[in-house]
């Protein structure tokens, strides 16, 4: 597969920049809910409006009434979504748990898919247990309990977990604490007795919740997947979310690039267009190739993963650390070529700064991805 | 002489213990915790009132400034002394303000005997709250181009104009400022005005920050009716008509050196220990942390020898440029090292656990530090230009 | 379509099995194993001649050229099956030469069928080695400054001057050459000139690189006679006269392609997993190259991305000045990640251990990636200027 | 002690610059030897010159005909070493092996020491084992046979090896491979039976031996110090080294940074200097303010040897850490500013990239000294 769009996708792309940038854009949605305090960070109405459009479950298979797209489709929509700091569960929802539901019952399947295909429902996936990413181990344990089990534990960072209808959660019915096996999924409904919330904004203004088990009851067909074989399922969830991500990281880099270069061809400071300064063109060259690595990079791990290629998950590590970094450079450079405006929240660039610092470090931040890179590369 | 000394800590030590509440004795946390004085001033507390009244008493607001002018004319060495025996304890400041930082060391260098007289001891007694007024929308890293203008009117200015990043604009008594006087010399037509902030004309507006804060203000001048004297030899400006702007780069110097110098300590110590309490898991963020831990430690040996040379007046005086350039890229990186340990926990923007989001708050503050008071450009730049001496620079 | 493929790969199979000596199927040790042709041009050994023989006649020394003029006419397609049968059995090239690299190109898109008959099947024959005689010692960067001149003597000219980094000028043969004949036009008074390097006065001197190696040469034009025809329809220039830059142009281009494509396959593979095998105890190491893996692996899927878009013409046209600065700058560290690596022994200039210093010189070797062929800032230059559009650059 | 130099300092400062320059310059020394294939890699008559300076006993004290000076005085011979890239065994004589002498007994001394101040003797250090610094795995052992020892292992990186006349050589007398006690240190004579040298040269035209000890018969008054005590002694050598390493790696430095500050004000390109460039100034410049820092911290670390301070072990990482970084990049930057002459073996700057290859790998390179900084800061 040739690593830029086909025509299809093309056309995709167009649909979704045109759309992101009309429905999405930060004044309509971040700004808007950002100040009215909105407590679910995203506006429910842009999220049927994805899925008129049928970005809600253009991941789900025909026969549930999705559109059967791969991770390369859903990355070309959260390009946009990063463009324009559009806040919605569309990472979590319509990338992540839809890549865990693949794997449940039809039962399961029919009981949430439809809501997502709608726009009606909202997922979260709740998988981390501390401040950093580690889904190795997962401490959160599910009991046998009658014809189901019992959950208790505690999970954090899930994003948008309190306006989730339902939330993947990753808990261990069996072995130790870092074992591979023993795992199990469970699609948890938002109003399961003994689960409490706390929802917290984070810096880029999105809601994420500190969540606790206390012996939450679950029916047996809440598991998704087989029990204690959900590690597949559970990784499978997150390559999705990461190569998600980096793709999100490159439009949020590519925004600030793009208004970064805005500014240097406007601001002017002892008689000249800033951007006329050999010093600061040569560091935008330096991000403009850095971004197209990034960006090639983001579309080989979707491709990959499409194609259940054998090193896909060393180049999706590879896309979420080479995006962090690359992402972080643009946004930092962008607020420092700014200069004092850029440091006003009256300006966007300081939005894409606060999004790129919540975005990776979700599902691993370059530094856990550089390690994981290291161990699957053997050494 | 070190006798002296020996017996200055000693006494020191003993007025601290019985003039220093134990309340002024914690950190700062927040602004909250400041004393800026002024006319509209309150305190927190008693413990912060009287901590303030005991230290302007003994002249300890400005101790190295001469007793005349309200401080305590200590020598520098006493001076060093009582900022240790002060360290020692964890006493805070008694008193903060930019009238201290920035004006105060201006008068003492520029000002008339009157101007002293009058203006530093105000500042030192806490009474009136200075603010500064430099940038402009315009002007920025090209200060000199500012526009902001007074019409000779004989006896008074009329001044209009805007100024941006003023600090604490809106609860601040009087400014100073850099005002265009003469539009036919770009250098040479600028004069630096002290003017009251409640004349008819001034109006500010905080400009809201990416940290949340609202340190800053824009500041508006409309038809202001600025007089040229206050009284027998207090002149409404520092220095000469139209040689302002030698007031401000020698202001702008001594800012850098003590942001240079003042900086040095939180800078210049490690990381890693602290971090690494609540655990490095991560072999690659760890070396990321070793690395910057080399680079502050780094500099903070290059810190020292830098107040070390200052002190004998050996360095090259562009010196402060480059400690500003390294001292604020250092801080930048520091703060990203530690939003990366605090992982999710530090992205909080609200929660209790972080104060209100200090971790993430003070993270993007650390942005503007390459900014303000000359962008890292301007002094690599200057670098380039008096050190290098690298041409067309 | 795929089935011809097919069938081409089993019938290209075969005759590699049978026409390529196992001496041959060795990766490539040194110079000495490279065999450049030209009229002086010595076989190693028979394993040598009999492939660069074999491939000769199969038109396999330039397999997408013409049959006319020389080569295989492989297609597109043909050719990549080609170059995936002989990378399977480690098959060397038969015939290195900056003719097949540069030249031939050249003269591919401006070149008349004479010049094409008459060039191209000597190049493809390995009969005569060229060399390129651009830079001059005060033109590096800013290449069209050269001074070189060729004063029109009406059927010839008179050319005098000096080049630089003419590399193996002195084993070639025949030199392609820029050389000023409009001293009043900067860019449209540059003729490219092809020339026999035994004309009465060439001369050229080795160049000592820092790698203790000489592959460049200064060569010196003093009173050298260049006939303006090699006969019918054979100018002795490509493209027009005064023309020449468009010329240079375009292989300048072409080279950074090159550098682009070519170079992928080294600077995209990962270093930590080779390094590894002899262990790597220092964490912080191990993070460096965990941190370089990344940014190699990243780079070759831009170098996949980039060979896709340029088969189908899609890709800015100053992309390849992108994948030249990334590609080099990035080979750079490797070389830097392998020698710390291999610690002291890597340090060795002379031993046997390192058959000669290798890892040593390559480092070195390196430097010069982002130097030749435009240096990282003239890079950079021209992404500010054509794909940034930036004001002034 | 303030962190400038004082009078005294100064004068030794002029004294050594003006020296090097004149004596121990490139084309003098590095240049000629080099060219001549010389086996030493130095010149012994220079070396005779710096004992008629004071130079190589100037750490050696009063008693024993030394100066009696300190690291920081040494510190500001190598600067000037480093400046002009001077061959020379001072860093190994008169820094390292004078510190492992001064805890020897006085008749080991008696019998060292003079050749060192007069310029006669030459010594190398034998810790390396392998190809990266390793010195807490000390595996040649030297086990007690009859009145002495004898010693088996390899030794490697063993610089100027082959042109001295004593070597102090570190061994296991006890314990195992990476325990802190059981050192040893001997004082080996060039002619100790049983040792074989292979002597190879290096990128910067020095000279290192790789040394195997085949059963090498030594008197027990070889041992310097202590028997099984030697840790210590091997420390304080190495730090001395390490501090050593650090200020002429400043040298290094800067003698690389003033070549091509002086080159972006001659050379022209598209009709300007190309010191002009601003992007090439603001790279200078950041060189600039690198290696003052690095500058600091090499004096640091010398005045914290010198008053036995209680953190020296660190700082002495810190600065060879930050002095290995900055010199990279001063001689990185060096090269490609000078361009293609750069690249040339007629031109200096490509000397200065060798020379700081081989200092900085010596000793431990910067991913050694990040990792003990981490280590003796607890993480």
């Amino acid at each position: 597969m040739p690593l830029y769009l086909d025509e299809d996708q093309q056309m995709l792309a167009d649909t979704a920049s045109e759309f992101m940038a009309e429905q999405g854009g930060i004044e309509k949605q971040l700004r808007h809910w950002r100040d009215k305090g909105c407590k679910d960070g995203f506006g429910h109405g842009l999220w049927e409006q994805f899925a008129e459009m049928g970005f809600t479950g253009m991941m789900v298979d025909e026969d549930h009434g999705g559109l059967g797209m791969g991770h390369a489709e859903a990355g070309i929509v959260l390009e946009q979504i990063g463009r324009n700091l559009t806040p919605s569960p569309f990472l979590t929802s319509s990338v992540m748990a839809a890549s865990a539901l693949d794997a449940a019952s039809d039962d399961l399947k029919g009981r949430w898919l439809p809501g997502l295909v709608e726009g009606k429902s909202v997922f979260a996936v709740a998988v981390d247990e501390g401040p950093k990413h580690n889904p190795q181990s997962i401490k959160t344990r599910a009991e046998k309990s009658g014809n189901g089990f019992k959950l208790t534990g505690a999970k954090t960072f899930v994003v948008q977990g309190a306006s989730a209808d339902m939330l993947v959660v990753a808990a261990r019915t069996s072995g130790g604490d870092a074992d591979d096996d023993g795992i199990t999924l469970f699609a948890v409904p938002r109003d399961a007795a003994n689960m409490t919330q706390d929802p917290v904004r984070l810096v880029d203004s999105s809601m994420a919740s500190h969540i606790t088990f206390d012996g939450v009851e679950l029916d047996g067909d809440a598991v998704i997947g087989d029990v204690d074989g959900g590690r597949a399922v559970l990784n499978k969830m997150l390559s999705a979310g990461r190569a998600g991500a980096a793709s999100e990281g490159v439009g949020v880099a590519g925004g600030a690039f793009d208004m970064t270069t805005e500014y240097l061809k406007q601001r002017k400071q002892f008689g000249k267009l800033i951007g006329e300064f050999q010093a600061l063109q040569h560091r935008a060259a330096h991000v403009y190739s850095e971004l197209e690595i990034a960006r090639a990079t983001a579309i080989k791990a979707a491709q990959m993963l499409d194609e259940d290629a054998e090193k896909a998950d060393l180049i999706v590590s590879v896309a979420k650390a080479k995006v962090g970094k690359v992402a972080r450079l643009a946004v930092q450079e962008g607020v420092q070529m700014h200069g004092g405006i850029g440091m006003t929240d009256e300006y966007d660039i300081g939005l894409f700064m606060k999004r790129d610092r919540a975005l990776h470090e979700f599902l691993g931040d370059h530094y856990f991805h550089a390690d994981r890179v290291a161990r699957l590369s053997g050494y | 002489m070190a006798q002296d000394l020996d017996a200055f800590r000693a006494e020191t030590r003993e007025w601290l213990e019985a003039s220093c509440p134990e309340e002024m004795r914690q950190p700062v946390d927040g602004e909250g915790d400041v004393y800026w004085g002024g006319r509209n001033a309150e305190f927190k507390n008693e413990a912060q009132k009287a901590w303030f009244e005991a230290c302007r008493e003994k002249g300890y607001t400005v101790p190295d400034w001469p007793k005349e002018y309200g401080g305590a004319g200590l020598s520098p060495a006493e001076a060093k002394v009582l900022r240790q025996e002060m360290a020692r304890i964890n006493a805070r400041p008694p008193l903060s303000s930019f009238g201290i930082w920035m004006l105060g060391p201006a008068l003492l260098h520029f000002g008339t005997e009157g101007q002293k007289q009058h203006f530093l001891n105000e500042i030192a007694r806490g009474e009136i709250r200075w603010c500064q007024g430099y940038s402009e929308p315009g002007s920025g890293s090209d200060l000199v181009s500012m526009q902001t203008f007074g019409e000779d009117k004989g006896d008074h200015w009329i001044v209009n104009g805007q100024k941006i990043w003023t600090s604490y604009a809106d609860e601040a008594d009087w400014i100073f400022c850099l005002v265009r006087t003469d539009k036919n010399d770009k250098y040479r037509g600028i004069t630096f005005m002290l003017f009251d902030m409640t004349n008819d004309g001034v109006s500010t507006k905080p400009i809201k920050l990416i940290s949340g804060n609202s340190p800053f203000c824009e500041t508006f001048m409309d038809d202001v009716k600025v007089p040229k004297s206050y009284g027998e030899g207090i002149p409404a400006y520092v220095g000469e008509i139209n040689r302002g702007w030698d007031v401000a780069k020698y202001l702008l110097g001594h800012e850098r050196e003590m942001i240079s110098g003042a900086g040095n300590k939180e800078r210049s110590g490690s990381l890693g220990p602290k971090l690494a309490r609540n655990g490095i898991d991560n072999p690659v963020l760890r070396a990321a942390l070793a690395e910057y831990d080399i680079d502050a430690l780094a500099f903070g040996c290059m810190g020292e020898k830098f107040l070390d040379e200052l002190k004998v007046g050996k360095g090259h005086p562009a010196q402060p440029n480059m400690m500003k350039y390294a001292g604020t890229e250092l801080n930048k990186q520091r703060h990203e090292l530690m939003m990366s340990a605090g992982g999710s926990r530090a992205l909080e923007w609200e929660s209790e656990e972080t104060s209100g989001g200090t971790p993430a708050r003070s993270w993007l503050r650390t942005k503007a530090n390459s900014i303000e008071g000359g962008t890292s450009e301007v002094m690599l730049n200057v670098i380039a230009k008096r050190i290098l001496e690298l041409p067309g620079a």
